[in-house]
């Protein structure tokens, strides 16, 4: 019953200089995706929806704009009398320098003094790049059940893309018996899905073991779940089957953003039973111009549009002026399109003008262009 | 900077027994109806306290407080800090609403002690079911630099005829001085309309309150005001820019629809003058296949499937397939069915328009669709 | 967790037409008052569904709204997520306090579309005016678990000829199983107390909510459910622990002065059972040079000078050099000016009594000194 | 009328180690002060009432408790639409690596793009260590009517101590032409506060290019300062008269705490027109026992008193026993004097229990005795 049964921890240190111009000056975690949210919405509408009350989140990149977005928890209604969201940046202490988190592992190690004063029984890892929905409550459950030591959960993939994850291989009951990063010859199609629940106990244990280890890369997958296997603790898979993918890269970004226009898309982000809570926005409601041309699309709030669009998002405060022509793109926030231009598989990052009748993307491009800076109008 | 200013507590009024607005107002007080998709009315005048920096706000409300009460709920949304300041809402003893002795005074007598306590020299009273863009603190300076004992908020009108029924019209001598307040009757065409906002100090209104309920039980406080004139010095400061007064159902369709004028809205709402008001986190609109949509304002949690045309959506509606929606107000989470044809309606809350379904009113005579209705 | 445990809402009641305490109640609802210092009656049962992981949560309010709107105006202060949960006040159609058609039925059927719409298959019922700690999600379970179609909590007390007066008094057969519903006329000493909580499934509550309605308009929850008793399988649980039901001004002062015993407020109010309420942001108790002060509750803000004696003192309370305050409960900022001598008094806020004035009464006719009074 | 006419920044960041073991898991800021406050309150409640409603807190020491405490800003009512307060770690960007803060300002520089996001008119730096109740919307006004570039609040100080300060030597219109700072012969009793407004604009320019210097200290009042009025600024003197003191050593926070015992002490904490906010405790309100003896006493909510109390101030949570006896003590939070223990002229710890019939402190001391660990009990 008590709030902090389980808190939750988000691994949200990285840059993702995958995401390339994205993340200039943002972390991942703060990137817009579908129109309206940010991806660390996600894991923190999870949260929230599971009852997950308290949740760290673990970043030194770029903190300043996620630390604006996160602080307090608000958005989330994690910030009741007993909840919050706390973003948690290396630091100084009476008798530690300070250095920068040296891997997953070691940013928990960093902060086991803030676990701790929160008493939790169990502690959840969650990544902040995932695009997802999944109640960590039934998770939890199937821990406690398990009586395990650690809960991973695992994502079918197909067999031949297998050997791109970290599959686990269970036993009959799901008990996780092999770990293997990358395998060649995959013994199952189960992927790691960096979602793990720990009984703190013992994880405080192997945590502070793990820091005095020199050969040691602090890092979950590399070093923690497998120093568990090796001590034969209790890991259990936990199968996820609902939507999920990886947006670490401006192709997956794009792909998960369409994914958003098929008419059954499993992400499903009107479902009013699990909704993903996000900042909340002052503009206007949208606005489709006279001369507007919108068919397959997903619009949000403080869009003004009087042109073309087809199969595209398009995110808060955009604008796509008479006759510019948008489609198979995304639009981040705040970029404009401006009369006649033409956009065509892109992604055009926040607050970049397409001049007049500037024509950018190519229909038949195996890659998403991603257009960070400005394109100077046709005169 | 509150520090520095906060010189006047604000007061959003209710609409009192004269005005009524058929079908809507059973549900809920105007002051909750829904604006322009994602708005209630309320946010207005709200909004407009809270960025001219006043932050002890009373809202009266005297009939269905639960909608209102929700919505106002935090005061956090309209940016006032809930250690210094207080939104707060105001309940009549008596809440029948057909009452004719349920006026204004009587709210304020009900909750007198509300009134006397606000550690505020002045007042700025604005009415809860009018929409415009005002900073009270520019009118409480030009209010403080006049010397006059009274400010009242006018708005020029050559729609009087037909718009701004109900509502006061006054006329003003050449210093601006106030010289007849009325009822609009609808006799002129132009006329200079009190937009019902007004400016005076704590303590007038609180004897113009108490006189008035000494001297009659229907009594308002525009009706003191005007009987008390020729010893006060009422003046005039004219309002510029969009007015609406949402006091019957043409009122309120026209509104909405008038601010279908991009640029007529941008000029009442806009980044630095926000309009604040509750989020739902309802998820982008979802335009499919075959979807048709111009001049329309939509909220978000929409999917449409059908035709929008010169239409106001509400959060969460959804419209089917050859479904046609043109001039209408439609308030959230209705569902318009396959090859429904809607003209000139307001549609309300959680309605069902059956497949097929064709209902069309004339433009000046919009039709009302009940909550929860199933046609 | 709340995602895997919220199987049911919370209805908080008011205290209907037939509990009056007299002077306090005119100023708020039961729900409203002060207890033990710093909080409100109605923090108990919302603080008790808070911490059983209920998020949903209805209170009705059936007069005088304001005071218990501005407390519960906040969901977050009983850890609520706001996105998530709902802290929800709702009102009577007609909240003339005196009518004996303003029962709980009625003010379920003027909200009966907001139960309808509530997504949980229980509900959980328990009176806005009485002070216990139950874990409700166990009581849920027990319920759930016997198979029961009603699951009442009861208190076993030897007190039922002075207290809880007005509630109802149950027999059990062997089976805990519930025989008879009745007044609590103070007939026995030993009696098993219906506490007017009790746990069913929503619809079993929905159709007793319409066929009270239907039969009588003066009909209570408890008078249908005792009127179905034969068709219906009720069962009742017993409560342990304190047990206070605040129905007249005895029991309020009674309450109060019981929970001096620190023990007993402990087993109440615990680091893993908190009661939440609102902060006012009071400044710690300051006692000056000559206070005496003995086995009593004093809540932030306040200053002592005088000499205080088994009381409970709200916040901001000034006692005077030389004045005496034995065996009372004062409520927040009255001042008790110098050589005042109180006994067994309930000292209404604001009040302010005059320098040497002496007020004395017996324990148990407790003395009332109303708010805002001058003495 | 913007939000962000002016920001606040918290220079938070010292360990404050004169105050010895009270900061060893606590940032000075946290350190509990007045009963149930801490002395960050002072700054963050002043800014509520002052209507700052942007607030970012510098620190990079032991930052986690500090980090939970204020963040979102619940508690000073600071956590509205358009507010927030933020707590702001050095951090590693796109071109910087991860560093401490150099100085003061050098903490202000490495934050001008938080600054920026706000766009404000001026900013206001504030110190962590000060108890003291001020209206910085007046000071602004000041600044505003003398068209200054920059107000530095200051507070007259007895002639002798003058030597101890920075000393502003001003004008008669009080534009300040000279700041010395610990003359051996000072011209004028006006020491600074370390409290600044500055235009942001000119602020920012002299920030950028003192980063450069490689002989600055990057600090206010030795490199900043002096710049402004090496460049004939617009620098100004802001007299405060109410009650101000820097809290930097035990026997100074001792101070300050029984100065709120003094009946008419300047600091009033009951004004409610001007309140000072902090966490809000779910603890009972504080019970005073058949055995208790209190008398000139400052005690809070969640104290249970059943000894003997002269002149102290209790804070929340503690626990006076039987016959115990305190006596011109600070208790801070959580702490307990057992039966017939004697505590005198001390500062007992968050949490120290002083265990029965145990003597502590020393009525004759000139010093104030730091009780920082538990004392046994005398059987």
């Amino acid at each position: 019953m008590k709030q902090t049964e389980m808190l939750a921890m988000i691994l949200a240190g990285g840059r993702g200089s995958r995401l390339k111009d994205l993340t200039n000056k943002v972390a991942k975690p703060a990137v817009s995706f579908g129109g309206k949210y940010r991806i660390i919405d996600f894991p923190l509408s999870n949260c929230a929806n599971s009852g997950v009350s308290v949740v760290g989140v673990l970043t030194q990149y770029e903190s300043v704009l996620l630390n604006s977005y996160v602080a307090g928890g608000a958005s989330w209604g994690l910030d009741t009398r007993d909840a919050g969201v706390y973003v948690l940046p290396p630091r100084e202490k009476a008798d530690v320098e300070l250095d920068v988190y040296r891997g997953t592992a070691d940013a928990i190690s960093q902060n086991i003094d803030f676990i701790d004063s929160y008493n939790p029984e169990y502690v959840l890892i969650l990544s902040g790049d995932h695009i997802y929905k999944m109640n960590y409550a039934m998770m939890l459950d199937a821990h406690k059940a398990n009586r395990a030591d650690c809960t991973i959960a695992v994502f079918s993939v197909p067999k031949k893309e297998a050997s791109r994850f970290g599959i686990m291989n269970c036993d009959e009951t799901g008990r996780i018996i092999e770990f293997e990063e990358k395998p060649a010859q995959p013994k199952s199609t189960l992927a790691s899905m960096g979602i793990y629940i720990f009984s703190w106990k013992l994880l405080r244990k192997t945590l502070i073991a793990d820091m005095k280890n020199p050969d040691s890369h602090h890092d979950f997958g590399k070093d923690i779940i497998p120093c568990y296997l090796k001590d034969n603790r209790r890991l259990f898979a936990y199968e996820f089957k609902g939507y999920w993918k990886d947006v670490g890269t401006i192709d997956s970004l794009w792909e998960a953003n369409m994914d958003l226009l098929k008419e059954d898309n499993k992400l499903n982000l009107s479902d009013n039973g699990w909704k993903i809570y996000t900042e909340d926005a002052t503009e206007l409601p949208q606005y489709i111009g006279p001369d507007a041309d919108v068919d397959v699309a997903y619009v949000t709030q403080g869009c003004v549009i009087d042109g073309k669009v087809r199969h595209s998002v398009i995110f808060t405060g955009t604008r796509i002026d008479k006759d510019a022509e948008v489609v198979d793109t995304v639009l981040m926030p705040d970029s404009v399109v401006e009369e006649g231009a033409k956009v065509t598989r892109a992604l055009v990052a926040n607050g970049v003008h397409i001049g007049r009748g500037a024509v950018v993307g190519d229909p038949n491009s195996d890659e998403i262009l991603l257009v960070a800076h400005d394109v100077k109008g046709v005169e | 900077m509150a520090g520095n200013m906060a010189q006047a507590f604000g007061i959003v009024t209710s609409s009192g027994s004269r005005i009524y607005v058929d079908g809507m107002q059973d549900y809920r007080p105007i002051g909750a109806f829904s604006f322009l998709g994602r708005y209630r009315v309320v946010d207005f005048p709200v909004s407009n306290l809270s960025n001219s920096g006043i932050d002890r706000i009373q809202v009266y409300v005297s009939q269905n407080p639960r909608s209102l009460a929700e919505h106002l709920n935090n005061g956090r949304t309209y940016n006032i800090n809930p250690k210094h300041g207080k939104l707060q809402l105001l309940f009549n003893q008596d809440s029948r609403v057909n009452n004719i002795y349920n006026t204004d005074i009587r709210a304020y007598m009900d909750n007198m002690d509300q009134i006397e306590h606000m550690p505020f020299p002045y007042v700025v009273i604005v009415p809860g079911y009018t929409v415009f863009r005002q900073d009270f603190h520019k009118l409480l300076q030009d209010h403080i630099d006049s010397g006059a004992d009274i400010t009242f908020l006018y708005h020029k009108t050559d729609r009087a005829k037909t718009n701004y029924r109900g509502l006061r019209v006054i006329t003003l001598n050449r210093q601006k001085g106030v010289k007849t307040i009325e009822r609009n009757l609808g006799n002129n065409t132009e006329a200079n309309i009190y937009m019902g906002t007004c400016v005076m100090k704590k303590d007038l209104f609180v004897s113009l309150v108490k006189k008035a309920a000494a001297t009659s039980s229907i009594m308002s406080l525009s009706d003191i005001i005007n009987k008390e004139n020729e010893d006060l010095d009422i003046r005039a400061v004219q309002h510029k820019g969009y007015f609406a007064s949402i006091t019957d159902l043409k009122s309120y369709f026209e509104a909405n629809l008038e601010l279908l004028d991009l640029e007529k809205t941008q000029e009442l709402i806009s980044d630095d003058w926000p309009i604040y008001t509750v989020t739902t986190d309802s998820c982008p609109v979802e335009y499919f296949k075959g979807s048709k949509i111009v001049n329309s304002m939509v909220a978000n949690g929409c999917q449409i499937y059908g035709q929008v045309e010169n239409s106001v959506i509400g959060r969460g509606v959804i419209i089917a397939q050859d479904a046609v929606v043109k001039n209408c107000v439609v308030l959230g989470h209705s569902v318009i069915g396959r090859g429904v044809h809607l003209e000139n309606q307001i549609v309300d809350k959680w309605a069902r328009i059956s497949d097929g379904t064709e209902i069309i009113a004339a433009p000046d005579l919009p039709g009302y669709i009940r909550r929860n209705d199933v046609l």
